[in-house]
């Protein structure tokens, strides 16, 4: 039995990866989860100078998930090169670095950064639905997801995983989108616009009003958009989106994903992605299944 | 021991504001639970723990201060407020009950700055709890100058204040005068006249805020505990952060995590 | 204190209505609930002709809600307005029937036959997302939207709520185009497509594979909407998704809503539309407020 | 007294699946509960329940059938297997635990259909259960000929045999010929030369399917409980529907409710 997965050229020991923005840096995880064990870690999105993100509260619990509107808070890509990225090399992982922006600028000059680093891919966030700036439309219109991919795949040096938004009408016409300008892999789905309303004190919960739902809440809707768009495209998807085990995982493989991300999870359950690598091989081996991709079901 | 999830053991559970207590008819309930737990071994004051609710529609840990810790028998001690669903939950708990904790969390209060210094704690509401183990601690390490405590409450359900006289004098301040002084704990120190070269705080944010420019305007070293909307407890996801004065060292922006920077912050480092 | 409310010349005696689909015709919770004790009754979709609608499995749990596939199995309109409305009629409550079709003139023709009936509104379902004829389209694209509206407002006697999918990149777009249309309200939201694998017998739950989610999973989401959509148009919008109590209720009411649905969560509490309507009296003599109106936030 | 929600009480609950029980290993888990409501006074043999977990990430009450009612000191029992999520809850309900269940729902056997006729009443595994009631009805009302019972099951694990033994021979069958005719309900027919005019069934979709055909090809009539993923358990949702022959009353189109217009159907009117 072979757990191993290959992305875009990149090998992963096993599907099971962090989401991006509910890891930190790795950092604050590695005293709960080995990081040895995971198929890669993916860093919080970095942006090519320091943003202070939305203030506070920034976070509020759903029934069955939570709402972030964080803001994309981060050091900038400097930090992330000079003290992220080495403490992650110390480890037998792959290191995955999510990016975010709000020009098209912005974005090709943190993906030139990052070129000669040790970052394995890069993931590029242009569904994030917390910045005001316009960002959020590269993910949800297809024309701009098209040229903003065009414009980073000349710069990258590594390959490029697309993270597309599920705020959209027709994620198979996006997912094609960023295939055709030659992203070389997808991963979906982003949190969900939400809002909760404080009804005692009359306003909304979070400071920025709307965030971005996550948790077990979305995942039929993140099944079925992976579902939907693994099977218009040719290259990989990466799926998430609510995954709290490793039966969870395995529905995302079987609709068409070639690795999964465990996001908000993480925060009720440390340990979590380490217990979704040993159950998705545990699943295998009961039904001797030799390889991650024997998951998918093509005929679903 | 570092940070862990853990199962563990209610050892013990009771209202703080049962039937008996004064107060009652405002609806606040407290509670007091002590847990089995030896995340105990290496507990600070000042630092919280994190409750996962068993309701599934609630996922997300709640974060609960610290109020005494039993290092040697391994035991956590927790008073806390029936606020929403989880606290609700939790206040249901009997003896014997397992329930799942990460902890320690947080820096807690730093007790080395206590040194030689007249050290006031103050604790509003349900900010007083984490003021029990600070003040066994300032204590018991013995370095402080002098330690006084002021409690302020909102009324006659004066929760804490026999735990804490085992320890020194507790000035008292209720919101409807119905013990110690009338108002808040900062008219406790005019009303006093008390006088701190450092303060160690927990409560409202109009009473740290209070303390903060009581600080300024006395020279005083004011420490102070936040609380914001938690989702990791860990630092990771950037949920809990308040703003700083300076460039904070890890985000290099002008927000510091409460969870992991904090709780306890120098109130002129912050911005509140 | 007064629970009425007015839709479009209507008047409500409270805004707690069922959600169409969830509800039967009425007759099927007058066991449990009284329905003179609702704002309005809406009935499940109703085409021209008797439709089967799916293959079961039509409906599946997940996480804090359901998905379903009904396909919108109906026994036609002329049955609908032989037995279903005199039934309702029965009861002080208003009437609103639900309408669905595959084409243009399939809405027309029903809305027609409905106009000399006791029907008291009608609310056009352009979003169920489980039927294939192309049906999703006109709730999907501003322009079809804009398109079948103005038909139908030719047409209707009653005055026309449009019933709004989720599934778009952009709701008030939607609700815009539906106002410029005509549309004399609005209703939100649909179902979230999503999708349900059993890992062990490696296929989807549902027989139609997606089906669209409702429940409390939903509930962020919708209330998103209902504050986006209701602040882009000046028409009513009636809230709906994943209400289960009183405090969800004036959460919707508190975003924008005029009035609210309850779907799902009959199934789980067949009281519940009952006991939606007294906690909003309870909370507003609780608040001293007078009119339902009064919940809404203007600055929220 | 019509369709209700009620709170009702576990009045006791046992693993009929237990140590000592043969067949246990190959992990089926049956329980056997009672539940003391007054929705047991006119509760019918092959209506069924729905029981609502607690678990909130699971919303959806569960259908299971009434396998005993006792009508008159207001109890009904349930004989369940461990599914899913919903079912594993049950099985650690007490004594003495609050649960709320919807009831009764369905239509039931037709009794009346059994008068003056030689009447076989096939459960097959968890379709068993509700084989009890009706079989202690027919005995009650005593208007059929003649009542017969075959249970088939999976392995030596004879739930409620000895239950039904009690008003009337059970003929056996299981799959691995632990006990009894080795195979299935049918292959007992065949071995006993049994004949039978009318046939009450529940079981898995292959043997009611054989009971269709058997049904079709010896005239007698077969009455069979039909399941299906259900989500109001009332007939509003329209999601637990099953093919019929002919244009269904209520639907108009050839599709009935199985919680509403069944579970229990004529085999000849449904399209399985
Ligand atoms: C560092 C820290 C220490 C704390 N110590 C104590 C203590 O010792 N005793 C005590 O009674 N309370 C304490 N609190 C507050 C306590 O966390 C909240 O009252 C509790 O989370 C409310 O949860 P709930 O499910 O009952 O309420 P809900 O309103 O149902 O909770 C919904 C969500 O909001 C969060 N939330 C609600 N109120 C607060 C709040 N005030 N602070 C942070 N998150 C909140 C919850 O954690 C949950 O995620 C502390 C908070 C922090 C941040
Ligand atoms: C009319 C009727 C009578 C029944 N009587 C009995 C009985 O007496 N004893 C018994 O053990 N079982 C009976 N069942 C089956 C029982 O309903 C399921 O085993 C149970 O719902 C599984 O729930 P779960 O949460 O354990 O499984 P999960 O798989 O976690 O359930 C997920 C969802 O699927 C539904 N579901 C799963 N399996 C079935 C099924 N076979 N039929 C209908 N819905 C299903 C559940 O209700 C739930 O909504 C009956 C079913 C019907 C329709
Ligand atoms: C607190 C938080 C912060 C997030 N930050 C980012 C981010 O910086 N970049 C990004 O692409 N996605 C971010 N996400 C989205 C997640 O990576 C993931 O796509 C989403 O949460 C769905 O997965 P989940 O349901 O498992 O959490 C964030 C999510 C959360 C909850
Ligand atoms: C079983 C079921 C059937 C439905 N049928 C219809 C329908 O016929 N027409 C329609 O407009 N909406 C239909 N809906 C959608 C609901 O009216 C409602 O918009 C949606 O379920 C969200 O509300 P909820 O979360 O409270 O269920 C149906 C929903 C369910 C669950
Ligand atoms: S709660 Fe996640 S960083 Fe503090
Ligand atoms: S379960 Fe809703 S119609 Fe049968």
């Amino acid at each position: 039995m072979n757990t191993k997965v290959k992305i875009a050229g990149v090998e992963f020991k096993n599907p099971v990866m962090t989401a991006s923005g509910t890891f930190g840096s790795g950092m604050e995880y590695a005293e709960f989860v080995d990081l040895n064990k995971l198929g890669a870690v993916v860093t919080k999105g970095v942006a090519n100078v320091p943003w202070e993100g939305n203030p506070a509260p920034r976070v509020a619990e759903v029934y069955g998930g939570m709402l972030n509107a964080i803001g994309l808070q981060n050091p900038g890509v400097d930090v992330l090169i000079e003290r992220d990225i080495p403490f992650l090399q110390q480890y037998d992982t792959k290191i995955i670095v999510n990016v975010c922006g709000k020009t098209v600028e912005d974005y090709l000059e943190v993906v030139e950064k990052l070129g000669d680093t040790a970052a394995d891919m890069l993931e590029i966030n242009v569904s994030c639905p917390n910045v005001k700036e316009g960002a959020i439309a590269f993910g949800q219109k297809a024309d701009c997801l098209y040229d903003i991919t065009s414009e980073i795949k000349k710069k990258a040096k590594q390959p490029v995983i697309m993270k597309l938004s599920p705020n959209v009408t027709d994620i198979a016409e996006m997912a094609k989108a960023a295939e055709a300008a030659g992203a070389d892999a997808l991963s979906m789905i982003n949190t969900i616009t939400g809002m909760k309303i404080d009804i005692h004190k009359r306003k909304c919960v979070l400071a920025n009003k709307t965030g971005g739902l996550s948790g077990p809440a979305i995942k039929p809707v993140a099944v079925r958009m992976v579902y939907q768009a693994s099977r218009a495209v040719k290259i990989p998807v990466i799926g998430m989106g609510g995954i709290s085990c490793a039966e969870d995982a395995i529905e995302f493989l079987m609709a068409g994903a070639s690795a999964v991300a465990v996001g908000a999870m993480n925060f009720v359950n440390p340990y979590v992605t380490m217990e979704i690598a040993e159950g998705i091989e545990e699943y295998m081996r009961k039904y001797g299944i030799e390889e991650i991709s024997g998951l998918k079901i093509d005929d679903l | 021991m570092g940070k862990k999830k853990v199962k563990t053991k209610v050892v013990s559970q009771r209202e703080l504001s049962g039937k008996g207590t004064e107060g009652r008819e405002t609806g606040e309930r407290i509670y007091d639970m002590w847990l089995e737990t030896d995340l105990a071994g290496d507990a600070r004051a000042g630092q919280f723990i994190c409750i996962y609710p068993q309701d599934k529609s609630t996922l997300l840990p709640r974060p609960i201060s610290i109020c005494e810790a039993d290092r040697e028998n391994g035991r956590l001690r927790i008073v806390y407020r029936v606020a929403g669903k989880g606290t609700k939950e939790f206040s249901h708990y009997k003896a014997g009950d397992d329930i799942e904790i990460l902890g320690c969390l947080g820096n807690g209060f730093p007790l080395e700055a206590a040194e030689g210094k007249r050290v006031i704690i103050m604790g509003g509401g349900i900010g007083i709890p984490p003021m029990l183990q600070l003040l066994k601690d300032l204590r018991e390490e013995g370095k402080a100058e002098d330690v006084k405590v002021i409690a302020g409450y909102r009324n006659g359900q004066l929760f804490l204040k026999e735990d804490m006289e085992k320890y020194g004098d507790v000035y008292v301040a209720t919101e409807d005068g119905s013990a110690g002084t009338k108002g808040n704990v900062m008219d406790v120190i005019a009303a006093e006249a008390l006088q701190a070269d450092v303060v160690m705080a927990c409560g409202p944010m109009p009473m740290l805020r209070a303390i903060r420019s009581y600080s300024g305007e006395h020279g005083a070293k004011a420490y102070i505990s936040l609380e914001e909307r938690m989702a990791c407890g860990v630092g990771a996801c950037l949920g809990c952060v308040c703003r700083t004065k300076k460039e904070d060292a890890h985000s290099h922006v002008k927000n510091a995590r409460i969870c992991t920077d904090g709780p306890v912050f120098l109130a002129e480092d912050v911005d509140i």
